[in-house]
């Protein structure tokens, strides 16, 4: 199982805010293919990955980075704080 | 120190703390980000607008421990400070607070905008801003990962 | 706004009053200069130590208004304030507060450096260093000299 | 008359803060050649142009600056405020 938490318009766009979701991906890439499988919602908003950052137990990582059950994934726009 | 909180700051007051009682800092460089009136046209309509910060707790903490660290490895500071609010805010309303203390003020100054730019582009918090009842997110600029790069390292 | 006084100053309050009942400053920079401590070996005399600050009355305010002016010229600046303070000051005393507010924060802190790297080159105040009953004149930098020059503009 | 005003070192080298100086000079470089003949401690104090600074009715001048009755010329050393 892998918590997958969304931020600002990911958050709103797919209308969660976090999900756990059942998967066998080993890879951040393939989460993202079966997260943008499960909705139109998801789809539309996972679909440019330019337009996102990526996080792995609150360290930001890539698309090729390694997952395992029980981490914590997030997915959000690039940060605007300060 | 890091702080991620709700509730406004009293600037003063969390200066002084940075220095009260020594003898040995010579230089107090901060930087206070306020919310700023973003209707297109000013004055119109204040109670119309509203800033919503929202931020990745937990993440937030980290990556701002993470920063302060940083500045404390590359400059000679004695003390540093950093306070991020969250939730929803009002023009004039302050955001952030950063504060480097040092025996030398260009230390301090540097460290202060390096915290700053380093925040900007790597602590997870994000804006919406609301207009008249339309709300909508802010989008990152290019010129703060601009002002972060200049930070790089050449051996990095 | 400048200020050349005796007195010591409330920082809170006076960065507080640049921006307070305005909703267009979105940036406000600000460095605080001390009193450090002077002896070679830090605590040992605290009571022994002072610093006294001369100054050229009339002059100095006149260059203090110039930078100000001068700061006012090269950035979109909202506000700014010099507090600079004359007379006997012992380690841990304040001796000058600069502030800048900008809807922008390149421009608050570019300002800042400005006004205290100009300042201490250019305004006519001078430090005597006493340390158990020895009094000296504090030196000149070099390094304050290259810190302004760096702010010369290639057409001037 | 020249008002003369001294500060810093300079001030506690001459043992004066000011002094009203009778004079022909027309330039501060003909000034300070007299003000260096009043005493030994003038003398002293003013032999090294390098290490001082000069401004005539509060703006900082060069050596070869003019000098009119009424003028006040300030001679103190490199600042240090800050």
């Amino acid at each position: 199982m892998i918590q997958v938490l969304y931020f600002a318009w990911v958050r709103s766009g797919i209308g969660l805010d976090q999900e756990t979701i059942e998967t066998e991906a080993t890879s951040l890439g393939a989460l993202v293919e079966e997260l943008r499988a499960r909705s139109d919602k998801h789809s539309q908003t996972l679909a440019d990955l330019s337009k996102l950052r990526l996080a792995v137990n609150q360290t930001f990582v890539d698309l090729d980075a390694s997952i395992a059950p029980g981490d914590e994934v997030a997915i959000f726009p690039p940060m605007t704080g300060g | 120190m890091i702080r991620v909180q709700a509730e406004d700051f009293n600037l003063g007051q969390e200066i002084a703390a940075l220095h009260e009682g020594r003898r040995d800092v010579g230089a107090l460089a901060s930087f206070l980000g306020l919310v700023r009136d973003m209707a297109p046209n000013g004055a119109d309509r204040p109670q119309d607008q509203a800033m919503t910060l929202e931020h990745y707790p937990g993440m937030t903490e980290k990556m701002l421990a993470e920063i302060d660290a940083e500045a404390h490895r590359r400059w000679p500071l004695q003390a540093s400070l950093i306070i991020h609010r969250y939730g929803r805010l009002l023009p004039g309303d302050q955001i952030v607070l950063v504060a480097c203390a040092s025996p030398h003020r260009q230390a301090a100054f540097e460290a202060c905008e390096f915290l700053m730019d380093w925040l900007k582009t790597k602590a997870p918090f994000w804006k919406l801003e609301e207009i008249a009842g339309q709300g909508h997110w802010v989008d990152a600029r290019e010129s703060d990962e601009t002002a972060a790069r200049r930070w790089n390292k050449a051996d990095a």
